[in-house]
């Protein structure tokens, strides 16, 4: 074999994962604002070239109505379709938490198992390019605390494509969060029919020293920052959720079991984010062998600001992060 | 197409006397079972919330015996009509309002959340206007894979002013979903009457703002209420759209079982009596040589019926803690 | 002086604190489902008997629009009014997330000052009545993650009134919520003007050997329990949030700080809950100062089930609580 | 009130000629600063999210120029027409798009948020749809405490399609609020067209279903532009409740500075050129005896603003990132 493999990019990752989906069930299908081909694809262009494959009736674009979307797939999955609703902008579930939360999340409890709702909502956000206080936030956290959803984010294409499988193929509500400064990664294409499954972490580079707990677009500096720290002797593992809820705790644990220490990161504010939840179960779980206490970085607890003079400061930032890491090397 | 266009007169058409018997028959089931779970509220043998549907049993009657079995139904915690006309068996259908293992969701879902789907009642929701998003997608799977099923939800004149109605209509008419919004308009929102809570006259003048077609009915005729169904059951299964149907009624009982209604005009409750559907349509029946001995035994079997399914899930189980991990995800909670 | 003092229901409390608030101020309104004269005062008469006093413009009878409610009640702040806006069960916040985050919370910061609003969501809740899946949640940690919006529970008549004109006060936005389960019970009258500062905690019972965290309902609970182990000689100290978030930390703290163990208790369901931040806060800013990993207790992670021998279940139960205890005790 | 009788006609009375400079002097206003951005951005000296209103000036400034200073107006994150035209100082305007700390909101806000009370533009969201309910509440407080304002909202085509349209609607209609609902049918929602998102002609068809009154008009048209605002303005000022204008109008630019807008039929694009309404404007004034120069003189004088506002607001500094803890509650942050 000669050259590199072939990469794709987040974009393409998604696509292809439900272009291959829905080759193989009908019952697949897409809804959303700006998804088909008449209106160019969807917006980041996830769903581009999938109308000209399927029509109009598996790819649907909706007008802007956000619960009658999740509510339409939502009805459509009880029916046994599997819907992949896309909600433009991840701040907009604010117009339909209650089609997600009370109804696709609560339908196979309240019905005593005789319904299930295998949809997925995918939905993109990010801190970073400038889009302000209504189209920045990372919202994990509200579904996390809801039993009966499951909330996964890839920070790789490759990850993307085979979690956007798994969560097509489950047989239980996905919110597939999609990070808009993501969509351009490449990663080798992994090729037809790849699946990453629900709920597994990964370990997304090896360390000893300090677990730095993540997902999404703060994997990316984990890395980074993994990559410096280690050219001065402090060895980080970086550990990418993937799954945020329910997340992985076997991973989590096995690791902070190993490093002793561990740092929670998300972009997400940090009161209340999910950080908090991982801190509380590792102080429990790991009581009397921990080096040091769990810390925790997220966003700025204020709403995200327009200006990048500002949003660069709202993000966790590089020393933020490198400062918790010598503060927790620092203890025992 | 013209605003006027949009709506159908309501027909006064006779009705075959095989489906006006079937009418009956579950109009009189509704009525029962109402009266049946409000004399054992009243006797304090069970304690659970319960939305009386006194007045409204023969708008869920006649509209369920416009579908098929295999129709989808989307109701509201008021949707005891709907459930039992439908057709859930009266044994699973008492066991779950009483919280028994037996019944239709386990005692989990309750009176306000009943499903079954073997006989298409796929949702009852407790928050108002939600049903109408989940309709669509019924109707849109239906749409996809041509199984030429229609859907019906069935909803309050309250409910018409929230936002999921509106989104609901609008993605219904564009698509021309095989679908029928049956807003049963009885005259209240919880405490607030329909003056109150809306300036215009009508629900069914919401349609033509969203080019759906409708119908306004007076609910308690049984002529006007089954063909206005028929009409647009019809018209979804031909894949010839949504039809909105108003159908005016009366919430005899208040909200729910118990609650205060003082704040129900004395006008406005004599008004009710004299609309009373139940002695109108026997009215009907007897005119239709109905005679007045077979009406009176289909109201003793459904009697006897309704006593064994009470006496079977009041000596049902409840269910075990164990279920609180199950159908939580598709794998049991650890 | 003689017999007993004036005794108020938490109704009667919360109606004399709207009442008194709107006597002073012509700004304060309320607007909900049902709130009117005409439609009895509200459905568990909050605002009875206001309408007569204040007329319907003040008193509000709206329809069936919970967006359409929170919205006008962030328009009507904005102008410089006080609106109080009822949404009547917790979980119909579903519906209106949006107005609540998006605006509400972020107004004064995106308008960098130039706006603010002071607006109050009373809204109320509660596992034990039989309401089922979509009538039951507490929901306050998705308000607790939010900038921007402060979130209050009362456990008894006299904090209610007081936290009630302390919220109607605020120039800030605040999610007010009530347990239908505490409406009937009884404080002392604490007389006209009483105010309860947000952001207080109170030691509801003080102890010396575990911290229990608790607010809302569960504060009774939790002084059940206090009473009963101090018959076998454990002292517990039960601290009354009282405001959720933002929470006062320093209380917290140094009620940890004094007893060495703290627990978590709330309604909500446990992953992701108000506890975590709480745990997570505690163990970091108290390491190596606690005797015991910090436990935390909730909801059962499922959706509120309909039958009582299930709901029963749900709640945090009392051995549950005080296994929990014994276990806090049994380390260090 | 019957259909046809909440319906209002279009009317191409006469506008006085001081008015009508208003409007012109405004129109450009919104034009200029609009052809200024989009230099900017081109010449890649500022890099933000801009939605052009090429196309729809007139609409906002015929409509800002029948309030007056103290009504109160909520627009969208295409509100530049509507925020220039109310009377935002430009260099405020200019500095908070460009995120400066001399901006209207300090840079926190930016462009999909300018927010300025002193002109009475309160909220300016990003979230379709959001800004109706919270208008009707501003209209509130004015009938409350009797101020005499109006406020008025705009909205988009796609927008009337969200729940909370219905809701702010339907709650305007039943309070007679004081307001006025401006739809700009710019006949696209993103990139969807207005018969793939909306089955019924017309948004202003929606009216009627609320009892509320509406009128449909041409805003290329300064005569039924103006004189449908200043109808629906003079209505809600003098009690008689709340208007839905639909001002028919095209949006030239796409979605947003930069975006694909292939998708766009070339009929269309034609069909827009036709009807701009800057050439129909120009023409209008000439007509009535305004002078080339004078016009020229009012649009040399906005550049003249424009030019020194942006060169003030580039110069301007960023803000400091301690405004991260302050304007989040109304204490600073620890
Ligand atoms: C979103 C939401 N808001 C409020 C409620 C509380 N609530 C329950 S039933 C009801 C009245 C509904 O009236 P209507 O739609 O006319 O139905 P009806 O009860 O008359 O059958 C209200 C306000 C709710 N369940 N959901
Ligand atoms: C609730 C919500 N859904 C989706 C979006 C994404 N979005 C931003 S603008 C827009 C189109 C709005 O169209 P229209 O209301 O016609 O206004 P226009 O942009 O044409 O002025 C959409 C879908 C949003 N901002 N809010
Ligand atoms: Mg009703
Ligand atoms: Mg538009």
């Amino acid at each position: 074999m000669t050259g590199k493999p072939p990469q794709i990019t987040m974009v393409q990752a998604l696509n292809q994962a439900i272009d291959e989906a829905m080759a193989e069930d009908d019952g697949v299908f897409c809804l959303g604002e700006d998804v088909a081909a008449k209106q160019g694809g969807g917006v980041f262009k996830v769903t581009s070239g999938l109308t000209e494959k399927y029509g109009t009736h598996r790819i649907r674009a909706t007008p802007i109505s956000e619960t009658a979307i999740v509510g339409a797939a939502v009805g459509a999955a009880l029916a046994g379709q599997r819907p992949i609703a896309e909600i433009m902008l991840m701040n907009f579930v604010g117009v339909c938490m209650d089609q997600i939360v009370n109804h696709a999340a609560k339908l196979r409890f309240m019905s005593g198992g005789q319904t299930n709702v295998p949809l997925v909502i995918r939905t993109t956000t990010g801190v970073g390019v400038g889009f302000g206080g209504q189209h920045s936030d990372m919202l994990e956290a509200w579904f996390a605390h809801v039993a009966g959803i499951r909330v996964v984010t890839p920070s790789n294409a490759a990850d993307a494509k085979g979690l956007m499988r798994s969560a097509i193929d489950s047989n239980d509500p996905v919110i597939f969060i999609e990070n808009i400064l993501c969509y351009g990664l490449k990663s080798d294409d992994p090729g037809p029919g790849y699946r990453v499954p629900l709920g597994e972490a990964a370990i997304a580079r090896e360390g000893s020293d300090v677990s730095l707990i993540t997902y999404g677009r703060t994997v990316l500096d984990a890395l980074a920052i993994a990559d410096e720290m280690a050219s001065v002797g402090i060895s980080v593992e970086v550990v990418d959720l993937r799954t945020i809820a329910p997340y992985d705790e076997e991973t989590v644990l096995a690791s902070v079991r190993k490093t002793g220490r561990a740092i929670t990161l998300h972009e997400a504010v940090r009161p209340y984010g999910t950080g908090a939840e991982m801190a509380a179960t590792i102080h429990e779980k790991l009581w009397g062998k921990l080096k040091a206490p769990v810390l925790r970085i997220g966003g700025t607890f204020s709403p995200v600001p327009f200006v990048a003079a500002l949003e660069q400061a709202w993000i966790p930032t590089k020393p933020e992060i490198v400062a918790a890491i010598r503060s927790s090397m620092e203890n025992g | 197409m013209a605003a006027d266009q949009l709506r159908d007169a309501p027909s006064r058409a006779e009705i075959d006397r095989a489906t006006l018997r079937d009418i009956y028959t579950r109009t009189m089931k509704v009525n029962r079972t109402d009266e049946k779970f409000r004399a054992l509220l009243m006797e304090g043998k069970v304690a659970v919330m319960y939305y009386c549907v006194r007045g409204q049993e023969l708008v869920s009657a006649a509209a369920m015996t416009a579908l098929t079995d295999d129709d989808y139904v989307v109701c509201t915690y008021r949707g005891q009509g709907e459930q039992t006309a439908k057709g859930i068996p009266a044994e699973k259908w008492w066991a779950e309002c009483l919280g028994k293992v037996t019944g239709t969701c386990k005692g989990k879902g309750g009176t306000m959340h009943i499903t079954y789907p073997e006989k298409g009642i796929m949702v009852t929701t407790g928050v108002v206007g939600s049903g109408l998003p989940i309709a669509n997608g019924l109707a849109m799977a239906s749409q996809n894979n041509g199984d030429g099923r229609v859907t019906m939800v069935s909803f309050g004149d309250g409910a018409a002013n929230i936002g999921g109605f509106h989104e609901a209509m609008n993605m219904a008419a564009l698509y021309q979903l095989p679908i029928v919004f049956l807003c049963q308009n009885n005259r209240y929102g919880e405490h607030t009457a329909f003056a109150d809570h809306t300036a215009s006259p009508s629900i069914a003048d919401r349609a033509a703002g969203y080019g759906m077609r409708s119908i306004h009915v007076d609910g308690n005729d049984v002529h006007q209420m089954y063909n206005a169904a028929k009409l647009a059951v019809d018209r979804a299964r031909a894949g010839e759209g949504p039809t909105l149907i108003e159908a005016m009624c009366y919430r005899m009982m208040g909200h729910f079982f118990g609650a205060d209604f003082s704040y129900m005009p004395p006008e406005h409750l004599a008004e009710m009596k004299a609309e009373d559907p139940l002695p109108k349509l026997r009215a009907v029946m007897l005119d239709r040589q109905f005679t007045e001995a077979e009406l009176d035994d289909i109201v003793a079997q459904i009697d006897a019926e309704i006593d064994t399914a009470v006496a079977r899930a009041l000596a049902a189980d409840f269910p075990d803690p164990h279920e609180l991990k199950v159908d939580v995800f598709e794998e049991e909670m650890p």
